[in-house]
This record gives C-alpha cells, structure tokens and sequence, in this order.
C-alpha cells in the first residue's frame, strides 16, 4: 500500500430512501418515512488497493456502491476523488468522473442491453468517451476481448448467446473500455457458480496486477471476500462496524457483528465446527433503526452504553478501525 | 469486425428466428399482406366503379357478375368492400400510429425521470381513463365533427395516453436492470440511454398492444361509421357499409354480411399478427 | 391505516382526478362548434329569439364563471335543465342510469360465466385441441364489432325466431332479465374474450406457480389446489383487467343501447351529442367518469381483499 | 268498427312536453291533437274547416271580429267543465309572446272576450289565416284551473308539472306514463266528446303505447315480430319489402313534406370570392341538371314525387302547378350553365347531414348528375347543429333541407321559403322586392281569390329565380299491422288515433 | 462392485438392469428411499430434454444426504421427481421406491397421501413457494387438515407449535399474518414448519438457505441438523454451497449435468474426492490458498440441457478425458464400500494430479 492521499475518500456519507407517503399521511402533516440506508460512511480506497466490503442482505452495500458513481445523487457527506468533491458537479464533470470510476453489476443478466452485441456495446463506450479515433475501434474492441480472455467472435454476439461467466467478462470489458482508475464491483461473482466464480476472479486480480486498478468489491462470499480484498470493510445496516486488513479482520474480528458473521460461514472441512453461537434476532428494519449502536439488540456484549450513544469507529492496534463501546476488551 | 457486417449478424439471427414461426402468426401476416395489397390497389381488383349506381341490377344476391352482390342503388358490394380496404386499413394505421409515437414518447420520458412530470401524467391519466373511451372519442369527434380525419385526431387525442402508459411501465421496468444503470456509469446521455437501450427492450409490448390497437381501431372506426361519426357515406367503409346494409339485412344479406367478415378477417390477421410479433421480439435467453 | 382511512384516501385522491376531469368535461362541451343557442332552438328562431336564449344560457358570461357556475352547480347536484328533453338532467340521467347499470351488471355477469369456466379449461388443456378451438373462437370475438354482433343476433335470435324480444326494456325484473339477455350477451362477448385471454394466460402463469408447486408438495388434493391456490390468484389479475373493461364494457352499451333500443345512458349520449344538448352532455359525461372511477374503487377494494399484499400496511 | 284493445306505436324519437304552445319538436307537435282538441278541426284532407270545440263560428265582413260558441257538455279529462275562461286562458297563453314559440301566428289578435259559452275575438287587421289558426295546434284548449293549481311558478313549469304528475286535457287521450326516451303511454279520455260510427263517444281505443326506437330497421324488426301494431318513419327504401308482407299494410300518406336545398345567393362566398350561384342562369343550370325523377327513384323507391310548386308541396292550399318544375332537361342545363359562365371544373360544395344515408345519396346522384355540366361537386357533412348556423351565416355554396308545415295555410312555409324578413328566405340571402311585398299583401288579404292570385304569382317568381334545388315531396312512409284500422298522419304529420281501431 | 445404471450403448431399460439392481442391500444398508435410474426430461416425443439421466441413490433412516453440483445440474428436478410432481411436464422414468412400493406408479391420489404425510418438501426460493394471497396459518394448517384427524383448534394449536418451533417469535399472532409480512428468513421457517407439520420420515430441502444471510442460514441449517437428530428423520439436502454440505450432510452426492458422478460420505468426496468435476468444484472454493492467489477454475462452461455431449458430460471441460470420454457415459459404479463414482479415469485431488 502507498502512503500517498488515497485516491477516493469518503465522509460520513449517509443515504435516505424517502417512502412514498399516503395521502393521509400528507393531509394529517405527518412527517415523511425514510428508509436510512448509509448512516454516516467513512471510508478511504488506496491507489491499487481492494477494499472488500461484506454485511448482511439490506445493510446498504449496494447503495453505497451506487452513490460512488453518481448513481443516487449525494445526500449527506463527500465523496472525495482525487481530494476534488465529486458532488454538485455538471454533467461534462460527471461523465468525465464516471469514466475514471466504473461499476459493475451484481446481475449477469441484466446489466447488459439484450439487444445490443458485444461489439455494439463496446463500441458505443469507446465512442462516446472518444477514447480512440472511430477508425482504431475495431482493434480496440478485439484488444479488450482478448483482455478479459473472450474470443475474438464475441463481439457479433447478443448477450443471452454467452454464459454467465462470460457476461460478466463482457462486463469488465466494458468497464475497462474507457481506462478508469476505479472499479466498483457489487457482488460481480454472486450469481455465479462456484467454478465460474474462480474464473471471473482471477481474471480481476490479474488485471488489477496488470492495469494497477483500484477496485471496491462487494460480496455475500466471506471466503472470497477475504481471498480478493487487501483490506476488508464490515457493514451493519448502514455503518461501518469494522475496517480493517483482511488478515487481521477475518483471523480476529473484534466487533462482535463482525465475529458472528465471520464464524458463521461454513468451513469445507466437516470437522471444523464453528464455535460461536448463531446470532439470535432479525436484522432490524432500516425505517426503525435502534437507538445508540445499532447491533445491540442482538449483540451477547451489550450494556447501557450500547443502548445510548452510537460508537465511532476508533483504530485499534493489531487491528483496524472497530465501532464499539466495548472494542477494547474484546480486541 | 465492421458494423456492417454486426448489422449482418444480427438480421440473419432475425431470420433464423422466422423459420420457427407459428403457423397462426404466418395466417396473420397472409391475411394482413393480402389486406394491404387490396388496400393499396383497389382499383386494380374492384371490378366495378364503387360508387355508380346501377338501375339494372339494385340489390342483386351474389351472382357471377356480381360476386358479393349489389345493394339497393346498384352498387357493387365487392367493389365496396374492396375499397373500403383502403380505407380501413388506412384507420387501422392513422388512428393509432400518432398515438403510438407520442405515447412512446411521453411514456418513455415520463417513465425514466418520474418526479413532477410523472405525478401531473398520472393525474392525466387517471383522469382520461375514468370516461369510456368510446364516449371520449365521441364527444371529441362531436366537437371536431365527423368525419376521418377528425376521427383520427379524435382517437390519436385519447389513445395516446393508454400507449403512454404502457410505455411508462415498461421503461419502469427495464429501468430495473441494471444495464440502464450500467447506462450512466458508463456516462452516457440520458437520451441515448432512453432510446439507445431502453426503448428497444421496452417497446415489444407496445408493438404488441399497436398490432391489438390497429384491429381495435378498426372496429370502433366501423362502430362511429355505423353510428354516422366516422367515415362518411358515400364512402366505402366497413361500419358504413354495415349501417348501410342494415337496413336489408332480412332481404340482402350480403351487404352486411360481407363487410361484417372482412373485418372480422383483418382483425383476426391483426391479432394473429400481434401474438406472433409478441413471440418473436421476445428476447430469448 | 385502517380500511376507513384508506377508503378516505382513495377518495381523496379521487378529487384532483376529478377536478381535471371537470375541466375537460367543461372545455369538450365549450369547445363542440356551432352555437348551442341555434342548436336548441327551431330554425325559425330569430336572432332576438337567440340571443334571448343565450342570455338564458349563460353563455355571454367569461369562460371562467360560466366554470364557476358549472363546478358550483354539479356540487349542488344541479346538472341543469336538458335542451333535448327538457327536464332536468340529474332527473333524466336518474331515470336512464339504472338501465345502464343493469346491463353493464348484466353483461359483466356474462362475461364471467362465459370466460371462466373457457379460460379455466383452455388453460388446463393448454396448446391442444380445446385450447386451440377456445381461443380461436375468442379471436374472432375480439375482431367483431360489438354493433354487428348485436345485429346478428338481434336480427336471428330475436326477429327472426323470435327467441328474444326485438330490443326494449320491459317492466319488471325479470322482463328486464328477457329482454337485455340479448344485449348483454352482446356486450358481453367481446368483454369475455379479454376476460378469458387474460384469465387463461394467468392460470397457466400461476399453475408453474412455486406456490402451487409447493402445495403439490404438500399433498393437497388437485381439487382444492385448483381452487384455493389456482383460481384466487389467477383473479387477482383478472379484477383489474375487469374494472379496466368497465370504459370499455361501457362503450360497448352505448353501442348496444342504438341497436337494441333500450332506454340507458348510452343511447342518451348519442342522442344528446346530435342534439348539441349541452348541459346533457356534460352530465352524461360526468356521469360516466364518476361511475368508471367508483368502479376503479371496487376493483382496488376487491383486489385488495383478494390479494393482501396490496392492502394498507 | 270494434272498440277496445291497446294499441302498440314504435315512434324513432320521444315527445319530451306535449304541450300546445311550448311543443316545438315534430314528436311533440304531432301528438298535440290526441291530448288537447282545438275550437275548430280540419278534416283529413288538412284544409276543410269544421267546428270543434266550438259547434259554430263567424267571420265578420270586415274581417275583425270572429264569433264562436263553446259546444255544450264538452269536459276535460278529469270530467271538469271546459268553460269560456278556459278557451281564453288558452288563446291568450298562445298568443303570449314571452311564452311558446308560436304566438307570432296569432299577432293580428287584439282581443279575446266571451260572454257565457260566446267567445269573441277582435282582430288588429284582418287575417285570412285566423280560422285555420283555431283549427291549430298550437290553439288547443287546456284546463285554466288544471294550471292555476299546478305545481311550479313559471308557465313552462306548470305545463311540465301537469304533464307529469296529473295530466288533463281536452282530447281524445289522456297521457298517463311517460318513460323518457322508453315509452309513453296514453289511455282513452272517457269524457271526450265527439262520437264514433257507432255512437258511442271517440276514442275506440282503450290505451296506446308508444314505444320509442330511434333504429330504423328495429323498428320494423319489431314490427315484423309482432311485437308492435305500427312502426313509423318507414325508410322508403323498404317500403316495397314491407308493401308485400301480407301481415303488413304499408301506408304512405300525403303530407307537406319537402326536400329541397337551399343555393347560398349572396354576391360573394362566405371567403369573399365571386359566388357563380348568384346568377339565377347558374341556379337554373343546376335545376334542369338535377334528375328529380331519378333522385325520387334512388331515395324514396318510387314513393314521392317532384316538387311543382316552387313554395310547398303538393298538399299544401294555394298550391300551384301540377308539372314538376326543371323537369331534367341536360340541353337547357349546358346551355344556361355557358350563359352563366360555368366553366368545366367549376368547384362547388354541398353541405349535407353527416350519418344521413338519403343525404349520401344525394351527394352522389348530383355529383354524377352535375358533372354532365363541367361541375365539381365536393361535399361538406356537418351535423345538424352546425347546419344551422352556416345556414344562418352562410357559409355554404348548397345544403340539404327539409320542411313540413305545422300550420295548414301556406303563409307559413312561404315566409320561411321566400319571405328575406323571416330568415334571408332560408339562409339564400335571396331578397326580391315583389316577392316581400306580395307576400305581406297576402297575409292580409281575405279574399280567397285575390290572395289564391297572389300565392300564384309568388310561386311563379319563386320557381323563376331558383333560390332552391327544387327536389321532391315525401310522403310518411307508416306501416301497420293488419289488424290497424282507422289510422291516419295528417299531412301535418299529426298522429290521428281518435278513430283507430284495432281489429279483434 | 454394483451396478446402478444401465449401459447406454445398449439402451438397455429396466429389465435387464433392475435385475442387476434388485438386490443393492447387499453393499448398502436397507435404504428408506431408493432410487434407481430415474430419469426426467422436459416435453414429449422428439424435442424432449433429458434433465436428470439415470439417476440413482439411497437414503437410509436417519441420514442426512447432500446433493450437490452446479446450477441447473438437475438437483431440483431430482427431489421433485420424487414427488412426482415433474410428471406434468414431461416423461419420469425408474423406479423411486419409498418403503416398497415404487412412488413412480402411483396414482396421483395415491402420491397425495404420501406426499407431505410420510416426504415432505422444501423448496429453494422462499419468496414464490408461499401463496401470497394466503395467510400462514391457512398454508399450515391445510396441511394438517390433509393429513391428520386433527380438528380446527387442534391444528391451530399444532400451527402454533409449529412456528414455535422454527423459531418465530409470537408464533400465535402471526398465524393471521401473509408471507409478505414476512422476511426472507421466516418464510424459510415458515416453509419449513409447513414440512415438518405432519412429521415427516423424510424431508427433501431444496437449498433451504441460499436466500439467507450467512447469520440466519446457520440457524436453520441448525434447526434442521436437531429435527433430523431427534426425530430421525431422514434428509435430503440440495445446496451449491460445499460448506453448508461439510457442516449437515452425512453423504453427499455430486450432480453434474443431470447425472450422479460421485457418491460418498462427506469425508470422503470433501478430503479426497476421486471425480475430476468434484475435485475440480472443491478446488475452486478459495479455502486455505494464499490471498489473491489464482484460483483453480474449471476450464469451459457447463452445457445446456440441450447440448449436452453423448459421453461423460463432463469430457469436454475434464483434463483428464480420454478418448472413451467423450464416446460412452460412464456409469456410477461402487468404488469402495462406501463410494461410489461414475469415471473412466478417477483422479486422486490428494495427488494433485488431476491437474
Ligand atoms: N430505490 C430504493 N428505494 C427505496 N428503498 C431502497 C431502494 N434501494 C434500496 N433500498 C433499501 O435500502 C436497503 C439497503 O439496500 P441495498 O441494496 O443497499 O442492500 P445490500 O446491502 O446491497 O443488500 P444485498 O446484499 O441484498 O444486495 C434495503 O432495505 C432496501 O430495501
Ligand atoms: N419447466 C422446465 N422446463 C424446461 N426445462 C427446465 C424446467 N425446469 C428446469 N429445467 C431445466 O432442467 C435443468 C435442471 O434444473 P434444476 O432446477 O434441477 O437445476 P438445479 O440443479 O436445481 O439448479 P439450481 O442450483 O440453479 O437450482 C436445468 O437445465 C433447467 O434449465
Ligand atoms: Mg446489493
Ligand atoms: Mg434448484
């Protein structure tokens, strides 16, 4: 890792989904409901770095990815790219930031046109970004193949002619069409099978060795997660609980959401039997998020602080940043 | 590989696809290619001048000069009927193609920036869909007066708001996957977005609907033709004919009767085609 | 929110709907050409006759307070005197509706015996001979003009074998049965070919269902699968589908009132745009949108007790 | 004849108020007669005067006072006297400007008076139309008290009042149940007056239901069902079909029933171009260009003839001329269509009803027929309404019309025809001189032979200069059921059922 | 050795081979279900896709059987072909024999009896297997009201029970409730009550955790590993997830397109599986390699159901594929007392050497 200013910061970013309120509601002047889906991120990603990011279903993984690209427009907090604000920005600055940050998408299916072929989606980014003269776009187009391993007749393919796997390819290749510095992945494996997983996999890490990228993965596969990620961050509805290197995370989680999620994946060898006890409880719902830390309804640790007063995330030796009251004793 | 021969690639997976086809969706294309060779060259297959009476022959049954028969001023219904193509398969396509193309575009525009636009669309159309449309379209048509063009603005004024509709659903729906997000990432214009890669995907249902709307279209342009609000006579259309044969309908039956089935056929076509276009812009995979 | 609240806010926001509905009702009327003082009166009125008339009318006023009258007055239940049959259009429409109703009612009912049990056995005999027959049959009903249906059967079943009355209403209830069987069949044929395609393409949608799947699964008999788990939720759909018919299960009997002479709103319609009978229009109008509108409130209503993921959380 | 029985009336459109002064419609004004009788009665053939009401009446010499006496023993419907104050109660409600549309027909009334069952009425001038006035429906005699004790404080609302809740009149029926736009329902008068062949009292039918189908052929259909005894409005073009139903007795009776279509004869068009019609040359070019005998033939199947005299049909008195005028001469056509300057591709539009069959065919024939002389007809449809007004304005080059009479003297239809004062002569803009003066000379004239002279001259100019397409005259097309006996339409149109009968 | 399937080349039906077959105790202990070369494929005639191809297997009282495989290898076709529920969409062939009697020749009305009283079903996706329009109480208790004498309170009270005892809290105001008031995880108990209401002896669990969140699949798969130990219930499970196979199943059988390529004890196929495709799938499970170390992946693509090779299936992507291979399904014979593997050419992944 360098120690040079990362490359993209994020502060105490929060994201509400306002629901759509009865009429009634309106009428009786009650206040609006929101779903409080980021409550406060913070986080920083390293020139070449990847930051695995794990949580449970509707913690908010997905739409922290989403605002990192502009997808949902900023609410609260910054997002620093280059130590420029990414925020308010026009439409020219937009598109020139979402060509240095790229997002990939969880579903296979139905990020791709299922109209357009390889070659057309290719060649719409490359053109619309000008990132070669139109006479060089074929070329290019055949590079980028050969960059994500697809063979070179792809290109004349609709998307529903290839598998999975090599959607996903197409995907990257897309991403990588226009040279960003960063890519964000939300859960790109996921609806993958176990061998086409390690194929995808591979292909990335290769080519974060190879394009020196900077890449935010998001996944549900802790073994992957921990495999990918240089460093691992643990969301819990909506707030990062835990950040940290992934050794140190996944070998000694401190917080005591991190441990139970962590332990809870099943380990390949039937001798090896997890000893913590499941977590009791439902997530809470994102609408009624609990006072004080979140995770103390169903946290064995918690005592009347955890009731009252959020934690902040505290850095902690041996270890990376922990929000809790109880960290210390834990750690 | 050049875009040309991608264009290539993509027309012969089109005709791949044709080979599979229904037998209905076959029926209906014959039905509706045949429909519009009459409608476009009636003259050359109307053996009689629609319009000119003959004291010889008033409401003569089909006979082998006059194969569908003449009504009470002589005319020769077959003539009608095969002019009347002309103009049936005209309304088919001018009432709804207006509609078709703004409904698209309101549908698709208010679908995929929602917000204000799409809260005052959809008081619209609320609004719009709490009358019959049948008694929009008449008080419309009364107020322009009759005849078909004013039918057809009649019909494209209220029709466009249920292609809208659709439109606005559909490109809600597209808008759930990803690619239209991937669309923005990838810093593409909202334009290109809406009818690069949305509308294509989005617009299978509403050619659908377009294919129900045409069979429709012609069947209430029959009904205000019958009811002295579309087409007007002397003109040759189906309802007209219908209306005009109304009155025979125990003494000739064929002036009724033959424009009755011509339009049951064309509609049927439409629908066959319909289903068939539905079964084949469906992406498959 | 309980049901009451929920009512409430559907009504509630049932008024802007209405509003707007008010205004095209307004402009449409303003806007039929030709001066309703010259359509009202013979055409041996003099200008003074006319002008009179127009004074009487209102129609001197601004636009915007002929509105305000018109808004006004339709609060107070005050839809004005009728041009064409002189009385009052509340009361005419009052007298015509119920035979509207009762043939849309009528109609309705038909097109449910006619399309649920085809649909159900299209369905179950999916792509073969029955299916094939069923729809193709449905097609053709789709493709024929409700008015020529009406003919048709007016024409064979009525006149010509004298099954049915030629047309009218009758007295009493069950004279009203006889006498709208054939218009409402004739309406119905058309509604029921939606209902059936519909409702057919639903109950091979939810027959796959996992649900269904699941209760195979659970060793359910395929009577009670059938109605428990098919039917009921391949309604749910079919609801809407049938309060979206209503616009158009309504245009069918205004087509079918002309044909069969029968005495509803419909017929009124016709004959009060030929007449240029303005205030008749507008109630008709009205009326129409308020009848549409309160069906979309049942069909939510129904829907809502069918399936409970779209009632008030 | 045989008494009792109801009988069943398919009507194409419903009465909405059958009352004497404010029936305006054909539907309502044709059924006047049936609920209210008049002082005086026309027999069927529309122009014999007999006494109604009144068992006599005088004319004096002068021409300003007509005396009448109230026949004794005559009683509403609800069985009350109909007394003196009830006849001028109705005559001044009739000639009562603010009220019905009619009371123009009786401006020269200056007074009513009576003296016991002496009824007097003074004249401002005289007026060889005031007997056939009191032979009108629009004079027909209403219950005083009826009114005063009716519900409502308007006249308008007092007559609908009466006519929904507790209807009393002085015909032969009594209107019993209204269905707007359904049915309508009559019962016998129990207490009318006049006898039938048997003696008894009118009428011979215990109820009629009218029931209203505004589609023509249900009409028959149902007719052919046996569902009703008479349909009217028979289309002409099945006229024959039914004629040779043995079930059916196709009646056509005369009447006063024109078609016509009025040339716009105004200098220029309404777009401010030289208008070709308003050379007389080109209206007569058009004229002799029009076969009357085929358009008859195509329209009415035979059943009508052409018309002959240039003001009113056949039927009408004071009617002259028994040749049809511009008999189809295509010679006399090309030759006056050059004097006139028409030249070939001369365009010209003719405004006709949308949804009127009879009026496509019109358009046809004449488009057919006028072509032989360089003419481009194109067609205009507009409803009704709008008719109207661009007939007031004039925004037409020809449009289609017809006319009935509503009174049996022909000042009525000639005012309307040819009289500019009344309305620019139906919307022609044509204004002669000699015409309008004739034509108000002859509204006062008594002599019946001096204002026979005057109609003749003013039918002669009228034909001469052509404000019209001169087509041809109707007659009601009814069919019966043979049982039917005794029905007459009046050529006013009038539906007589006080001498119906129905066979048994 | 002991032949399970019949020899393709021959075409051989059941004749020949359930004679070979009749008599599996031998090597097996008595199974509680056996199933012996079922086969199913979609539509009739000509077009027909073969999804699952000859497959057979035992279950024994008490086991907990993992199948396992690749998506769309036919695991789901398999538990529901032994319900008889894929009759309707195409041709079920073998024999599945439930306590004697084979359930593949019953009458519906017959298999209505067994199914949810004697096997009971859970299906993979939670969020569609539920009527919606249904409250939970109703979809419990229709259950019962099929299977039991039990009257309308007793089943309410048995309901109540029920959702006890998957762990939903304030399980009796609940029962008025629609599963769409419920989230993804209790629908999965709800599902699960559902199959166990009538106590089932054997229980088919179609990934009864994909959907969850690691946290919550722990304490089903928690809840179902006591059912089957207290109840001795018999389970099938069906899971993509190695992990969630090593930690419940006793057995587990690898699927891979639409055939049973190795069968054995957990320990066995997940420390020293002989099957390329099985070493192959645990090998690219990133457990106990360097971090972002390549990892192994299979080379090529799983093939469709309906390009499926007329050898091993697997030939095309197999290193080690002969020839043989690609010509003549191998069939899934007895390796040891305990494995069973259908392969010409058994790799050892200890070895490293199918590499
Ligand atoms: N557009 C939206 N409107 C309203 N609520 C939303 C929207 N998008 C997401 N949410 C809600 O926000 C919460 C977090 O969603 P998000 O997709 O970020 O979760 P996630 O961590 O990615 O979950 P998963 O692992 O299931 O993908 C959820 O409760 C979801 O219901
Ligand atoms: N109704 C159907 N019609 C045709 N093919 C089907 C149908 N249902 C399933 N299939 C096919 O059968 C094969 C086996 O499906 P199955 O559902 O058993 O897979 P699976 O192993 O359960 O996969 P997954 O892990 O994704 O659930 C698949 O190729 C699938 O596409
Ligand atoms: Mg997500
Ligand atoms: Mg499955």
């Amino acid at each position: 890792m360098t120690d040079t200013q990362p490359l993209l910061q994020v502060k105490n970013l929060t994201h509400h989904f306002k629901t759509n309120p009865p009429l009634v509601d309106l009428l009786l002047r009650r206040a609006p409901r929101f779903i409080k889906v980021l409550n406060g991120i913070d986080l920083h990603l390293e020139r070449g770095e990847t930051l695995g990011v794990v949580g449970e279903s509707g913690c908010g993984k997905s739409t922290l990815a989403r605002c990192l690209v502009g997808l949902y427009p900023p609410q609260g907090g910054e997002i620093l790219f280059d130590n420029q604000n990414v925020s308010h920005k026009t439409r020219a600055e937009q598109r020139d930031y979402n060509r240095r940050v790229q997002m990939m998408f969880q579903d296979p299916y139905s990020s791709l046109n299922p109209r357009m072929t390889v070659g057309q989606v290719l060649h719409e980014a490359l053109s619309v970004h000008k990132m070669r003269p139109e006479a060089e776009i074929p070329d290019r187009i055949d590079e980028l193949l050969d960059l994500v391993s697809l063979p070179r007749d792809a290109a004349g393919k609709l998307p529903h002619e290839f598998s999975g796997g090599q959607r996903q390819r197409v995907a990257i290749a897309r991403a990588l069409s226009v040279e960003p510095e960063i890519l964000i992945a939300d859960e790109l494996v996921s609806a993958l099978d176990v061998s086409v997983q390690a194929q995808v996999v591979n292909l990335l890490l290769d080519l974060q060795d190879r394009l020196g990228l900077t890449i935010l993965f998001v996944a549900h596969d802790l073994r992957l997660v921990r495999h990918v990620s240089h460093r691992v961050a643990v969301i819990y509805l909506g707030s990062i609980v835990e950040i940290g290197a992934s050794d140190s995370v996944f070998s000694s989680p401190v917080h005591p959401y991190s441990r139970a999620l962590l332990n809870a994946a099943p380990s390949i060898d039937p001798d090896h039997k997890t000893s913590i006890p499941p977590l009791s409880g439902e997530l809470p719902s994102p609408m009624n998020i609990p006072p004080g830390c979140a995770f103390h309804g169903r946290c064995p640790h918690a005592t009347e602080i955890c009731r009252q007063e959020k934690p902040l995330l505290k850095k902690f030796e041996g270890h990376g940043e922990i929000a809790c009251h109880h960290a210390a004793t834990l750690a | 590989m050049t875009d040309a021969s991608l264009a290539r690639k993509k027309r012969f997976s089109f005709f791949k696809r044709l080979q599979g086809l229904q037998p209905g969706f076959i029926a209906g294309l014959t039905i509706l290619g045949f429909s519009l060779i009459l409608a476009t060259f009636p003259a050359f297959f109307a053996p009689y001048d629609p319009n000119v009476f003959d004291f010889t022959a008033l409401q003569s049954p089909p006979t082998a000069l006059h194969l569908f028969g003449t009504d009470n001023l002589g005319r020769d219904t077959l003539s009608r009927v095969i002019w009347a193509y002309s103009v049936n398969m005209q309304m088919a396509f001018l009432a709804t193609i207006f509609s078709l193309i703004t409904g698209v575009l309101v549908g698709a525009v208010v679908g995929y920036y929602r917000g204000v636009a799409d809260i005052i669309f959809g008081r619209c159309v609320d609004a719009i869909i709490t009358f019959p449309f049948l008694v929009l379209v008449i008080a419309v048509v009364a107020v322009l007066g009759p005849g078909l063009i004013n039918m057809y603005i009649a019909i494209t004024l209220v029709g466009w708001v249920y292609y809208a509709r659709l439109m606005r659903a559909e490109i809600m729906a597209q808008m759930a996957n990803d690619y239209a997000s991937a669309g923005k990432v990838m810093g593409y214009s909202d334009s290109r977005i809406i009818f690069r890669h949305l509308l294509p995907n989005a617009i299978t249902p509403v050619i659908v609907y377009w294919m129900t709307d045409m069979a429709l279209a012609i069947l209430l342009g029959s009904s205000l033709g019958y009811l002295g609000l579309g087409a007007q006579p002397p003109e040759a259309e189906w309802g007209v004919l219908i209306a005009e044969g109304r009155n025979f309908i125990t003494t000739a039956w064929w002036l009724s009767l033959m424009p009755g089935i011509a339009i049951v056929i064309t509609g049927f076509g439409f629908s066959l085609v319909g289903d068939g276009i539905a079964d084949l812009l469906r992406p498959r995979g | 929110m309980s049901s009451i609240t929920y009512l409430l806010s559907r009504l509630l926001q049932m008024i802007p709907t209405f509003i707007l509905v008010m205004v095209i009702i307004f402009l449409l009327v303003r806007l039929l050409p030709g001066d309703p003082a010259i359509a009202m009166a013979d055409a041996k009125a003099t200008e003074a006759q006319l002008e009179a008339l127009r004074q009487r009318l209102g129609l001197n006023e601004p636009l915007w307070t002929q509105f305000f009258y018109f808004v006004r007055n339709v609060l107070t239940g005050d839809l004005g005197q009728s041009i064409l049959l002189k009385a009052p259009v509340a009361t005419v429409i009052l007298e015509r509706l119920p035979v509207t109703v009762f043939l849309t009612l009528y109609a309705v009912l038909f097109s449910l015996l006619i399309a649920g049990p085809l649909a159900a056995i299209a369905a179950l005999n999916k792509n073969q001979r029955a299916d094939i027959i069923i729809r193709g049959l449905f097609q053709v009903g789709l493709s024929t003009p409700v008015f020529y249906i009406g003919l048709l059967l007016l024409t064979f079943l009525a006149a010509f074998l004298r099954w049915f009355p030629v047309g009218g209403y009758g007295q009493t209830f069950w004279q009203h049965m006889y006498h709208l069987l054939l218009p409402a069949l004739t309406v119905a044929l058309y509604t029921s070919a939606i209902i059936m395609r519909n409702l057919r393409s639903s109950i091979i949608e939810v027959i796959d269902a996992e649900y269904v799947q699941f209760a195979r699964a659970k060793g359910l008999s395929e009577g009670l699968i059938l109605r428990r788990h098919v039917l009921r939720n391949a309604l749910v759909s079919t609801v809407t589908l049938l309060g979206l018919s209503i616009g158009n299960l309504m245009s069918g009997t205004l087509v079918t009132e002309t044909v069969f002479a029968v005495p509803g709103v419909g017929r009124l319609m016709l004959d009060a745009i030929f007449a240029r009978d303005y205030p008749l229009i507008q109630g008709l109008t009205l009326t129409f949108a308020v009848l549409v509108s309160l069906v979309f409130l049942l069909t939510d209503m129904i829907q809502s007790w069918l399936d409970p993921r779209l009632r008030p959380s | 004849v045989e008494r009792g029985g109801t009988l069943t009336f398919a009507r194409y459109d419903d009465s909405t108020l059958i009352d004497p002064i404010y029936a305006d419609r054909n539907p309502d004004i044709w059924m006047v007669s049936n609920l209210y009788d008049t002082l005086l009665r026309t027999e069927a053939d529309g122009k014999t005067v007999v006494p109604g009401l009144a068992s006599s009446y005088s004319l004096s010499s002068d021409g300003l006072e007509l005396k009448m006496t109230l026949r004794e023993g005559i009683r509403f419907s609800d069985g009350s006297d109909i007394e003196a104050q009830d006849v001028i109660f109705s005559l001044e409600r009739a000639r009562n400007p603010d009220l019905g549309p009619w009371a123009g027909l009786l401006g020269s009334i200056e007074s009513v008076t009576a003296n016991d069952r002496d009824i007097t009425i003074t004249l401002k001038n005289p007026d060889p139309t005031i007997i056939l006035m009191l032979a009108t429906f629009n004079t027909a005699i209403v219950s005083k008290d009826a009114f005063d004790t009716a519900s409502g404080t308007t006249d308008q609302e007092k007559a609908q009042a009466l006519s929904i809740s507790a209807p009393v009149g002085s015909g032969p029926f009594v209107l019993k149940d209204h269905q707007r736009g359904a049915s309508m329902n009559f019962v016998a008068n129990r207490h009318y007056w006049r006898q039938g062949e048997d003696g008894q009292p009118l009428p011979y039918l215990d109820a009629i239901d009218f029931l209203v189908i505004p589609d023509d052929a249900t009409r028959i259909l149902k007719l052919q069902a046996g569902e009703v005894d008479a349909a009217e409005f028979i289309p002409f073009a099945r006229v024959a079909e039914l004629k040779a139903d043995s079930n059916i007795n196709m009646e056509l009776f005369p009447s006063t029933r024109i078609i016509y279509s009025p040339i716009n004869t105004r200098e220029k068009t309404a777009d401010g171009e030289d208008n070709i019609l308003a050379s007389k040359e080109a209206r007569q070019a058009l004229n002799y260009a029009t076969n009357k005998e085929a358009l008859i033939q195509l329209i009415l199947h035979g059943a009508g003839k052409p018309m002959t005299s240039g003001l009113m049909a056949s039927t009408t008195q004071l009617a002259t001329g028994t040749e049809p005028l511009y008999k189809y001469d295509l010679e006399k056509a090309k030759a006056l269509a050059a004097k006139a300057g028409i030249k070939p591709g001369t365009e010209i539009s003719l405004t006709t009803l949308a949804g009127s069959a009879d009026d496509a065919i019109i358009f046809t024939a004449l488009q057919q027929m006028w072509s032989q002389i360089g003419i481009k007809l194109s067609v205009e449809q507009v409803d009704g309404a709008t008719r109207g007004a661009k007939n007031r304005s004039g925004e037409f080059d020809i449009h289609t019309y017809g006319w009935v009479n509503d009174v049996n003297d022909p000042a009525q239809v000639a005012g309307w025809l040819g009289y500019y004062p009344t309305r620019k002569a139906v919307g022609t803009d044509w204004n002669n001189a000699e015409f309008n003066s004739l034509y108000e000379a002859s509204n006062k004239e008594t002599n019946l032979e001096k204002r026979a002279e005057q109609y003749a001259k003013m039918q002669t100019l009228y034909a001469e200069e052509a404000p019209l397409i001169f087509m041809y005259e109707t007659p009601f097309a009814v069919a019966l059921g043979n049982a039917v006996k005794g029905y007459v339409q009046t050529p006013l149109g009038s539906n007589e059922f006080s001498s119906t009968w129905i066979e048994q | 050795m002991r032949h399970y399937s019949s020899d393709p080349a021959t075409g051989a039906g059941q004749t020949q081979n359930g004679a070979a077959a009749t008599d599996p105790e031998s090597a097996n202990p008595p199974g509680l279900l056996e199933v012996r070369n079922l086969s199913m494929s979609f539509g009739h005639g000509q077009s027909s896709l073969l999804a699952i191809d000859k497959v057979s297997f035992a279950v024994k009282p008490g086991e907990i059987l993992g199948l396992v495989g690749e998506s769309g290898s036919g695991k789901s076709i398999t538990l529901r072909s032994i319900l008889g529920l894929t009759k309707r969409y195409g041709q079920v062939e073998g024999e599945i024999l439930w306590k004697k009697q084979d359930l593949n020749t019953l009458t519906n009305r017959a298999l209505q009896k067994i199914r949810g009283r004697e096997i009971a079903m859970i299906f993979q996706e939670p969020m569609s297997s539920l009527n919606p329009l249904l409250t939970v109480g109703l979809q419990i208790t229709e259950n019962l009201k099929a299977h039991t004498k039990l009257d309308r309170t007793e089943r309410k009270k048995k309901a109540i029970e029920l959702l006890d005892l998957v762990g939903i809290p304030s399980a009796a105001a609940r029962l008025g409730d629609y599963p769409h008031q419920f989230s993804g995880g209790m629908r999965q108990r709800v599902m699960i009550a559902i199959a166990l209401a009538s106590e089932p002896e054997l229980l088919l669990a179609d990934e009864p955790t994909t959907a969850l969140d690691v946290t919550i699949q722990q304490q089903i798969l928690d809840l179902i590993l006591a059912l089957s130990r207290e109840m001795g219930m018999s389970v099938i499970m069906v899971t993509h997830d190695l992990g969630v196979a090593a930690q419940t199943c006793d057995r587990i059988a690898v699927m891979y397109g639409g055939r049973l390529v190795e069968v054995g004890p957990v320990r066995n196929i997940l420390r020293n599986p002989r099957h390329p495709y099985s070493i192959g799938l645990l090998r690219s499970v990133p457990e106990n390699v360097p971090p972002r170390s390549e990892l192994y992946s299979l080379p090529g693509i799983p093939p469709g159901l309906g390009n499926r090779p007329s050898g091993c299936c697997f030939a095309p992507r197999c290193l080690a594929a002969t020839p043989r291979c690609s010509e003549e399904k191998p069939d899934l014979l007895q390796t040891s007392e305990k494995v069973a593997l259908a392969c010409f050419n058994p790799q050892n992944f200890l070895s490293g050497n199918s590499q």
